[in-house]
């Protein structure tokens, strides 16, 4: 049942209503700035709302959280990465890129999860929200050292190819932390989140009409814009092939899993918490890391990365994947 | 008739990821200025729709004379030799005020 | 009294300040999105009622204003076409493509009478909304079919001018009716509705704050973008001249008169929902149809059902039309 | 303490992000209309305010605020055209360009000093609100007065250099002033004002939650981009260099300071009240007066005008500039 | 020298209500890829405004090897004589790394 | 072969501001339509970034017979006379249906 009201909650209706406005090719369009601007708008409320939870956080706690969301950022990566490689379907600079997509989060699938706790009714810790906001830089390092492992060891078989670029380089480990650390969505949701903490608590309050009340609706216009967005990268799918597809569903319920096991077992948190933070291990970026490493890994096809975060894993995990992480977590609360 | 001098536009089609590159590359080779214009399109690298920020296109133009072309294009090739995409042609132009596309911009 | 009062509200007024400002060549300017981005979110807004509406519904009654709004997007461009070719200032394509645009409705103009009849404390059914959501489409089909029968008669007049067309097609009648009932905005609205039907009632009240609350203010910027429109349009008067500039005026007018009779008459409705019947057959498209009649009647000139639409018929209902309309309902009503 | 707390007002600590995310080269950007939909929407909503005042406005003491706010608006660029001739770093036809700006003002200075002072709790008159519409057009006229003056003293010096332009000219004081009071965010201001004056006050109600409920949150995001560009235009100092950057710190004060003795002393105004007449003399503008000085005094630079007006006295204002108004007119009322 | 091939740049000027149509007769004609860019603008059909969706214009870009630019020009003129208005010119340029443009798109 | 007649294309670069400036020269100089795009840029008068309504470029493009080249590049000399900064260049293209370019559009 729970199953099936995923699906009466509009903020996925709109995303399947964007969906299947291209399946049955719609001339429906959206214009260019409008995802841009609603996601400007999410990032920044989401990181006040989690600011005003970080203000009041227990520090002990709020430190574990994140702790365990750099660990999972830096994790998921690398098992991602090996995945990809065992397909033999991808050299190692696309599978880098790809991995460190599934290393970082993406906002819209964590928003979906709240908006189904909601409508389940279920109760969740905020510190998930403060996990979010840790999780998009680490994987971007971690995308950028596979990578440049990855063009060692090309360059190691075979000198000529690489030449270029390792004379030049593409700025050191050092421009690499700094690109990760400010990259523009990283910098919205931190410093949203810095300003919720430390801003006068009673001028928090005029913002609630703006971060709070109409925070749905334009949730749903952005789920509307990234559905069809989504049918779009899935229209791709044939360049990524059955096998990288298979991919796409696998890496995110790994995640998930993981995410349950950290949330439920390590931070000790409830149904509502455990399932969010399997939703972080689960999703994928299609936000902060594909600007980075297009820019960092200019050899990896981007199109490959899309596809699979956005046209294969984002639509999985807000159709299926979020249930699914909620009945695992059901069934760890209810295993203790 | 009219002062019409011929100079080079070079034009460069590419992710706009690559912007602050793109820039300081034309400042580097001696450019009066740059015009950039935002861009969708399609090509090997696949559908930029310009919905997100990754697959937002960037259509440089730049106004050189010609003895400054070389250098572009070496920068030009140099990046394409790092992995970048770049679409990038030339046209023989004329233009209104040659002296003005020949004073660099200010670093 | 009343007909003065509609000039006192703020959607009326800003939709005269944005054409004022382009009478006295003021140089605002709206960013290009911000139109699309607007009636993107007042069609959303719309469909959400009218779905909370449609669930609600008495079927039967549901069915009859279903099948009168679809009589009146069939019935009303065929009158215009009439009336067009009988003025012999255009051609029978573009008579075929300004017809199509007054068989759909303006949403704009339907929710100034809505403004309008809450500022006159008058109630209304809520079938026009649903109305509403049907009426863009079968204009759309009869617009096509109109113009393929008038290239029919035009080849047979002149087989060399119309050789290349008739051979290649713009597609069939499949595509046509693909085409009619896909167009963006259709898809937009019936989407939202089923949406609005089938959500989760609670998941749907997290939406009020940004469906309805903040609906006045947006429908407010959007009539001002729209009021400096229809005067850009308007400006193009010349083009289409005085007798076709009657027609923008003449088709509102016997659209509304039909509509009083269907929503009073036949649908039984107060004075609140035959207002907004007549509102129905006297608006015009200028967001559905244009579109569709450029893909599909590429032979008509845009800039005629534009200025008609936009320029004309527009400004015409939203200042004077409406309150006729509703004054027309009140005779109605009075008089049974 | 105020001063500090001036830094916890979330619309400030937005502005520092933005300025901030800039220095440290982060790729954030906001797409380019973002910016102007967000100051249409602050020009509207101010003006509804300030519509909804001036309808219950004491007309005696609204005709005084509105003499003072011409008065400010035609004397700050006479005293800032003489201070910018006397550093003899720019020619008079850039002085009387830059001086323009700082007759005007900004309504985000103005919003952000009404945020502070509902941080501190302080009550304020209304009638600043008014003033803050009239100040637009004065300012502009006085500067293109002093451009045709300055080219006509350059060109008694030097005739071969601006031959060409008086003998074409740039339309006469009729088309100056047209141009003037129907420049766009005019139009928008009073317009919007007009509205809010006229409109029925139940129609106005249902208004209130998108021109005041989500007001402070629109104000953030713009805040954000405008840090953005302070920064980038702050960036471009190296050009203006420290005695004309000067200007821009010594100008707002010496506005701020006219501005307090006006409003406490002529108009009699509270400790609130005086410190937003203050604002209004202090503030330079960004969004009216740059593009009419663009288009009628071609000659001056407009790097200089932004980097002064958005670059230097804009974050000046924002960070420093409110809270000293403030402590000024705190001064003022306690030496009564 | 560098190595700058010459090639045909096609620019076609139109509503965007074609765009789907225009994309994939690119397609047809073995282009590598293609570029757009919204436009304004004014001619016959009178002002685009650009804010609408029916009066917004767009400009598209799309090199081709010279012994494509036949077939691509054949099809535009096809589609102006169905009526559809299209602003078409072409211009020789010079572009780097001729191949890129020498492979068509995957379908 | 195909109908490809040469004719000019103009091009100008410059700030949003004096968009009704330079649509009313082309009528003037009998231009059968025009087209605009916005732009962004840098150049002697510094950045324009785009996001301000001052700082905002546009570029717009001309077709024109070579005949009224002159009087478009005259009209556009004097307004740099009068201290406008303009970026203009010409290129030679060939267009298709050059019948269209020749009827000046509707005053
Ligand atoms: N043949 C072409 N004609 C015009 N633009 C092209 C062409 N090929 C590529 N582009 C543009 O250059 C961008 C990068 O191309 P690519 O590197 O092939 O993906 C594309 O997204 C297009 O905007
Ligand atoms: N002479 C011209 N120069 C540049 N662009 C033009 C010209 N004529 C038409 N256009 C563009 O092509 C579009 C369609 O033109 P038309 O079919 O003449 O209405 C116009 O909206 C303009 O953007
Ligand atoms: N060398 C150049 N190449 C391309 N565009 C230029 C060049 N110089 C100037 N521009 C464009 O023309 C605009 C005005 O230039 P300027 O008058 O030099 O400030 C700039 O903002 C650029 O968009
Ligand atoms: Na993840
Ligand atoms: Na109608
Ligand atoms: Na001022």
């Amino acid at each position: 049942m729970s199953a099936f009201s995923n699906l009466l909650i509009p903020a996925v209706l709109f995303f399947a209503l964007g969906f299947i406005a291209r399946l049955i090719k719609s001339d429906l369009r959206f214009p260019p700035d409008l995802a841009k601007i609603l996601s400007i708008y999410l990032l920044v409320s989401i990181g006040l709302h989690g600011g005003v939870e970080l203000a009041r956080a227990d520090l002990g706690e709020a430190l574990a959280a994140v702790f365990w969301a750099f660990a999972l950022g830096l994790l998921l990566p690398v098992i991602g990465y090996g995945l990809l490689l065992a397909t033999r379907r991808v050299d190692s600079l696309d599978a880098a890129a790809i991995a460190a997509h599934y290393g970082s989060v993406s906002a819209g699938t964590f928003l979906t999860a709240i908006a189904f706790l909601g409508s389940q009714g279920v109760d969740y810790e905020r510190y998930p929200l403060i996990m979010l906001a840790v999780m998009e830089s680490p994987a971007i390092v971690v995308g950028l050292l596979l990578a440049t492992w990855s063009r060692g060891r090309l360059a190691a078989a075979d000198p000529e190819r690489v030449a270029a670029r390792t004379e030049r380089g593409n700025g050191g480990m050092a421009e690499i932390l700094r690109e990760a650390f400010t990259n523009g969505s990283v910098v919205l949701l931190v410093g949203s989140m810095l300003i919720g903490a430390i801003a006068n608590p009673k001028a928090m309050e005029s913002l609630h009409p703006f971060t709070t009340d109409i925070f749905m609706g334009m949730l749903c216009l952005f789920l509307l814009e990234m559905g069809m967005e989504a049918a779009r990268r899935f229209g791709d799918f044939r360049r990524v092939g059955l096998v990288l597809g298979g991919f796409g569903v696998v890496m995110p319920l790994l995640g998930g899993l993981i995410g349950v096991m950290i949330g439920h077992s390590i931070l000790g948190f409830g149904v509502g918490g455990t399932t969010l933070v399997a939703v972080l291990g689960a999703s994928a970026s299609y936000i902060a890391v594909p600007p980075a490493m297009r820019l960092a890994v200019p050899e990896a096809n981007p199109s490959f990365y899309l596809t699979l975060s956005l046209g294969v894993t984002f639509p999985f995990n807000v159709v299926v994947g979020i249930p699914v992480y909620y009945h695992l977590a059901l069934l760890m609360a209810g295993g203790t | 008739m009219h002062r019409l001098y011929p100079q080079k536009l070079v034009t460069v089609i590419t992710t706009d990821v690559l912007e602050d590159r793109l820039v300081a590359l034309m400042r580097r080779c001696g450019a009066s200025g740059y015009t950039l214009l935002r861009a969708r399109g399609a090509g090997a690298e696949g559908l930029q729709s310009g919905n997100l920020d990754v697959d937002t296109n960037l259509l440089l133009k730049v106004i050189l004379p010609t003895e400054r072309l070389t250098g572009l294009l070496d920068e030009l090739d140099a990046l394409i030799g790092t992995g970048y995409h770049l679409t990038v042609f030339v046209a023989d132009v004329a233009v209104l005020g040659h002296e003005k596309f020949e004073r660099p911009m200010l670093a």
